[in-house]
């Protein structure tokens, strides 16, 4: 059952578990892995053991910056990114989503719906809120409001309701949640 | 003369004489058994077998017809199996257009040491080549160019 | 009409037991042209033998057909027995009722029928037989040995050894090959100059040697037996003939310019020896790098040579000589990691080296006097990074394969590191450590007891950071990144054929696998021919692997060379492929098709009408041949046949089995 | 005259004043036309794709889609690594995916062929003419300025979707900042990712990553970093209170392709904004353009 999903979701990142013969190098070189409680070869050692679960409840999936040094060293060209990624949707669908990332990515889809734009300062600030950090990033406020670097709101788009049916339709798709 | 009505196929085996024939020899010194139906005649390789050769064994109402070679890689004659393994994928097209059915063709490789795959395969094609049934399709044909031989 | 006899074996009880013999001989005598039937308890033993002749003799039989066991059992004894009588050894057919039909099958009847059906086709097939006669072609008693490294040496002296002559080619200055650069060899850590150059000076000194260094297959015609291959001596610009390599012309040549053989760790002058040890021991100018070839002035060396060696109108010459037999001995080369390996610095740092770079440098012979130090700056190193498998086991970047010998030399360096400077911190990456082989996984065990720290993972990463080189990797064991901040790094990189194997390889028509090394005629049971009679193969040229096994490698090939060399003749078989002329449209199907390069086109005179054309037809080499008959299937107009299984032979049978 | 159907990315809008001042600045003297896309929406960098494929492809594609019913004959070009990465792999999925050009044409209900390529900056100006135009344009020699290249991860990686010939050194910068007479530093971290994706939602863990940038830089005798991405730009220089805390090295100025070369071009500080830096990089571009061949 747990194995059928596992391989379904391999599937669709069109990786094969397989191909990966534990070199390392992957992780070796991944820029997040030093906080990562499953590094990304030992992502590929769980597909391989069929470890669905240690990987949708790592926070891997939400650290992976989609840098893809991993996959431009991997000896066996193994996309190890599009495995994230899928993993990310499934760990998204069992509302396993890194809180951080929840309420971040939130934000933002709360500021496409409203602009059609990402507002840089407007998606920390609200962030900041509603993770209760109010000081992160903030000390940049004033030389940011001293040099205009701070419109308040972005340029609109003529077309917001596109933008909203847009995302209306991507919710359709499997993983928007 | 004439091709016997029955249901007990006549299948032809045309097999290399470094690796399915040896197989078909270990086979035998195995003592495995399978069906009569299945005739060896000896090529030097798979890649000798012209397909006139087989054309003719279904126009003559041969039941079936294997083409037997060494592992692609594995050619005695270093690569004569590769064109054996082209070759025989058009010719199933050619066998269907011609009214044959596909499944009377088989190409399998088989190596010195595989008589088990020989018996199996030696089984599998004489039991489908049974259901399917006597090739009849060129019979009067056949008969005809023979009593003109005569 | 013919007249073929018909004798069918009992085989003791193995084949009479489910086979009713005296029907099938029954039916036999009803064949159109079987003129005389029988059967004997066992048709190979002596008494059989006489029947078959006397039958013969009696009947005046012109063809023989028996029925017994397998031909790959008794075809050859047959075919002997034959060359008593007036029969041609060749008009001779086996239906196999033994191991193809009693053995397999249990219905007597049933297997009677089958067996009368077997003997029917053979008859049919018989009829059609043809006398063939087997031809004999002269062996030149020489062989061409292409290499030489250990493994051309190791050929070329046991070749000599068996009493003939050998031609020992290489292209190089001096033999001696990768070898000659090593300092120490595992596992017993012998020195390598020390086990390999009296192997050279024997070489070098040999009565049935001839040493052909600077020197370069051009051409290659002929076959097994009588190849003859065209040869070009690169000019020299010195006469060895006079030269007593006194050496005072390299010591006052002012040119510097990197040393080959040093992989660039030092320099050399314009006219060197590859290596003071070089057989022969005498120099050769580097008409690249002097200055009297390249720009016409200095000729000090023409100017000290106390014996007038020096001759820089000399040019490179082409001689063509016959041999019987040919060993590849190419060895291999190192990938070219810098341009592969961006993440690793592609080469912009000068503290790594090689895995035979590193030989050089802690080589007593080499550049530091085998004194491990930095090229970068002369210092210590006090950290030194091993890295392993770099190009092998990477099908991305690099080669799929396992370069074999990278394990344990891998540990060598690091026991040359820890014996030489105590104290260092010796790190070695590996993803496998594979040790088969004699005392090596005994020699691996020693290392890491002496303190080498493996590390499982390959390495993500080296960058510079100030002048320590910083290796990023995992430890995959402890599923943590490590940092090594290194002073020295040894990539142990990849085997890969050498340059120039493919237009040797093309020239004998000798294949290569899918990684360009030469393929051996089969994996297990032939792993010194190549599918070309008489072309054999030595150490790396075939793929990657050590000393030990190299050696073991190229004695194999010299005693497969021998065993031919020692024959003043060599039969060969006459089933071979023959072009009726008049059929062939000379477009070339079979040409293309063949893998021995037997069949070439070749232009005939010919009429057509009252006109007289020139036109191309197939025409086969039958020293070449080998008899697939792939190309009678890829003829168009059915003019090429295959002697022994010609088509109209094989359609006989076919109908005999559909009558 | 080259033309390009432009998209600028939500960055050049704000935060990246410099960047953009000194883009007009240098398409305009390189006789470049940027046509912005009508009603471009936010490419979805980098919470689009982390929330769903089909956002994640159908943001940028939307922009893509407009930029190509209104200018066919125009190639895409934007000046952001991030932008670059959402907006290219739209175009290479829609190419090579089936799935994934159903999905993107249904989710942006409209067509979307992938008929026209996406290239940013370090394209452009690596064409063999637009180089030449550059080389003729320096009227001011900013020399032996030593400057590190960076390129970042996402406007090299992945090679199917980029087509970058080297991505572990990728050297298309360093030949263009040397036309301006500053001097490219040879140094390690030119593609190595500067974690901007995560600085707002895993802040500490992912300081790290700029901070061994700018290191690096600074070790290999770098007196600037040049860019090619206002999210890198603005990545590296924020983050330097915490790098000149921990390491106790410099700071050291950040600022992007484009503003070099109009600097070099003869822009003045004041017309490309540059104070808006957070780091000051004026003194560094005005030592340079005093110093004298050597």
């Amino acid at each position: 059952m747990e194995n059928e999903r596992l391989n379904q979701l391999m599937e669709r990142a069109g990786v094969r578990q397989y191909d990966c013969y534990q070199c390392g190098k992957c992780s070796g070189g991944c820029p997040m892995a030093h906080v990562m409680d499953l590094k990304p070869r030992g992502v590929m050692r769980c597909a391989q053991i069929g470890s669905l679960r240690r990987i949708l409840e790592s926070n891997t999936i939400w650290l992976c910056t989609g840098c893809h040094t991993c996959a431009e060293r991997c000896p066996h060209d193994v996309d190890i990114p599009a495995v994230i990624e899928e993993m990310r949707y499934e760990a998204a669908a069992e509302g396993l989503t890194r809180r951080d990332s929840k309420v971040l990515n939130e934000v933002f889809l709360a500021n496409i719906r409203m602009f059609g734009k990402n507002h840089e300062m407007l998606l920390a600030g609200l962030y900041n809120m509603l993770t209760l950090k109010p000081l992160q990033d903030m000390a940049s406020l004033p030389h940011m409001y001293k040099n205009k670097l701070l419109k308040l709101l972005p340029k609109e788009p003529k077309n917001l309701t596109e933008i909203e049916a847009l995302v209306k339709r991507a919710e359709k798709w499997r993983g928007l949640k | 003369m004439s091709v016997k009505e029955t249901n007990d196929p006549k299948i032809i085996a045309f097999c290399c004489n470094w690796c399915t024939y040896t197989g078909a020899d270990l086979a035998g010194l195995n003592r495995s058994h399978y069906p009569e139906n299945v005739h060896i005649v000896r090529v030097p390789c798979s890649g000798r077998v012209n397909p006139q050769f087989i054309l003719r064994a279904f126009r003559n109402g041969c039941d079936g017809v294997m083409v037997c070679g060494c592992h692609p890689g594995d050619c005695h004659y270093s690569t004569g199996n590769y064109f054996t393994r082209r070759r025989f994928t058009l010719m199933k097209r050619l066998l269907e257009y011609n009214g044959i059915d596909p499944g009377r063709f088989h190409a399998r490789w088989i190596s010195g040491s595989e008589a088990g795959k020989f018996r199996d395969t030696a089984e599998e094609v004489t039991a489908m080549v049974r259901k399917l049934g006597p090739n009849t399709r060129y019979r009067e044909y056949a008969r005809r160019e023979m009593s003109a031989d005569e | 009409m013919s007249k073929i006899g018909v004798f069918v074996c009992h085989c003791g009880t193995n084949i009479a037991n489910t086979v009713d013999v005296e029907r099938a001989v029954a039916s036999a005598r009803e064949l159109p042209g079987v003129a005389f039937a029988s059967e004997y308890k066992y048709m190979c033993s002596e008494p059989g033998q006489q029947m078959i002749k006397d039958a013969i003799e009696e009947y005046g039989l012109d063809r023989v057909v028996i029925a017994s066991c397998s031909p790959r059992m008794h075809e050859t004894t047959f075919r002997k027995m034959l060359k008593d009588t007036k029969v041609n050894p060749y008009m001779l057919e086996i239906a196999n009722i033994r191991e193809q039909c009693s053995w397999v099958h249990t219905d007597k009847a049933k297997a009677t029928e089958k067996a009368i059906r077997l003997i029917r086709m053979s008859v049919a097939k018989a009829a059609r037989d043809e006398p063939l006669f087997a031809s004999s072609i002269p062996i030149e008693k020489r062989a061409l040995v292409i290499g030489g490294g250990i493994a051309g040496i190791q050929a070329a002296l046991d070749i000599a050894d068996a009493g003939h002559e050998v031609a020992l080619l290489e292209r190089e200055p001096s033999i001696g090959g990768k070898m000659a650069m090593l300092d120490k060899t595992f596992p017993t850590l012998d020195c390598s100059a020390c086990i390999s150059t009296p192997k050279m000076v024997d070489a070098g000194a040999h009565p049935n040697i001839k040493l052909l260094t600077s020197c370069e297959v051009v051409k290659t015609e002929g076959y097994i037996g009588n190849f003859q291959v065209t040869i070009r001596r690169n000019a020299r610009y010195v006469n060895h003939d006079i030269c007593t390599g006194c050496g005072l012309c390299e010591t006052k040549c002012p040119v510097k310019t990197d040393s080959e053989f040093n992989h660039g760790l030092s320099k050399r002058p314009a006219i060197y020896k590859l290596f003071p040890q070089a057989v022969p021991s005498k120099p050769v100018i580097d008409k690249n790098s002097c200055l009297k070839l390249t720009k016409g002035k200095c000729g000090v060396c023409e100017k000290v040579c106390p014996l007038g060696c020096i001759d820089y109108a000399d040019e490179d010459r082409e001689f063509t000589e016959t041999f019987g037999a040919i060993v590849f001995a190419t060895g291999y080369e190192l990938i070219d990691w810098t341009a592969l390996y961006g993440e690793y610095g592609g080469g912009r740092y000068p503290d790594m080296l090689t895995g035979l770079q590193f030989e050089r440098l802690v080589n007593a012979s080499g550049p530091t006097e085998g004194h491990i130090v930095r090229p970068s700056d002369g210092k210590e190193p006090k950290t030194v990074a091993i890295v392993k498998c770099v190009g092998s086991r990477d099908p991305k970047k690099g080669k799929s394969y396992c370069s074999r010998a990278c394990c344990m030399y891998a540990a060598k360096h690091a026991h040359q590191i820890l014996d030489k400077l105590p104290g260092t911190r010796v790190f070695i990456f590996y993803i496998d450590v594979r040790t088969p082989g004699k005392g090596y996984e005994e020699f691996y065990d020693q290392t890491r007891k002496d303190g080498a720290i493996y590390v499982r993972g390959r390495i993500s990463k080296i960058y510079k950071d100030g002048d320590k080189l910083v290796c990023n990797g995992e430890d995959t064991l402890l599923g943590k990144q490590v940092k090594v901040m290194a002073d020295m790094v040894v990539l142990e990189t990849a085997m890969t054929p050498s340059s120039g194997i493919e237009e040797l390889a093309t020239m004998f028509g000798v294949a290569r696998d899918v990684n360009d090394w030469i393929q051996e005629a089969h994996p297990k049971l032939r792993p010194v021919e190549t599918q070309v009679g008489g072309v054999f193969l030595a150490g790396t040229c075939q793929g990657p692997r050590d000393i030990p096994d190299t050696v073991a490698h190229a004695s194999a090939a010299a005693a497969k060379v021998v065993s031919l060399l020692n024959k003043s003749e060599m039969e060969t078989s006459p089933m071979i492929s023959v072009v009726r002329r008049e059929h062939c449209c000379g477009c070339g199907a079979c040409e293309k098709i063949c893998p021995y390069t037997a069949i070439t086109l070749e232009e005939i005179d010919d009429r057509v009408g009252a006109k007289r054309v020139k036109r191309p037809i197939a025409s086969v080499n039958s020293g070449l041949c080998q008899g697939c008959g792939a190309c009678t299937a890829a003829c168009r107009t059915g003019a090429i046949d295959l002697l022994g299984f010609r088509n109209a032979q094989i359609l006989e049978e076919v109908d005999a089995l559909c009558l | 005259m080259r033309k390009y159907s432009y998209f600028p990315g939500c960055s050049m809008e704000s935060t990246a004043k410099p960047y953009r001042l000194a883009t007009e600045y240098v398409m305009g003297k390189l006789g470049i036309g940027l046509v912005e896309i009508e009603d471009w929406n936010c490419c979805g960098a980098t919470s689009g794709h982390t929330l769903s494929e089909a956002l994640g492809l159908a943001l940028p594609a939307r922009s893509l889609a407009l930029a190509e019913k209104r200018n066919p004959e125009l190639d895409i070009l934007t000046g952001c690594a991030s932008c670059y990465a959402r907006l290219r792999l739209a175009m290479y999925k829609a190419r090579t995916d089936e799935r994934a050009k159903y999905i993107i044409e249904k989710t942006i209900d409209m067509p979307y062929a992938a008929a026209r390529e996406v290239y940013n900056f370090l394209d452009v100006f690596s064409l063999p003419d637009v180089r030449e135009g550059i080389a003729e344009r320096v009227v001011r020699k900013l020399t032996g300025l030593k400057a590190a290249c960076y390129y970042g991860c996402l406007n090299v990686r992945p090679a199917e979707v980029t087509g970058a010939p080297d991505r572990e050194n990728p050297t298309s910068m360093d030949e263009i900042v040397a036309l301006t007479g500053a001097e490219p530093v040879d140094w390690a971290f030119k593609a190595e990712c500067c974690g901007a994706a995560h600085q707002n939602d895993a802040a500490s863990a992912s300081r790290a990553l700029p901070h061994r940038i700018l290191r690096d830089a600074q070790s290999n005798g770098a007196e600037a970093i040049v860019t090619a991405c206002p999210m890198c730009n603005l990545n590296l220089e924020m983050r330097q209170d915490g790098y000149v805390n921990r390491t106790g090295m410099d700071r050291i100025p950040v600022f992007s392709l484009s503003e070099l070369l109009a600097v070099a071009m003869g822009a003045s500080a004041k017309r490309i904004a540059l104070e808006a830096h957070y780091v000051p990089s004026a003194a560094v571009l005005a030592r340079a353009l005093r110093r004298k061949d050597a």
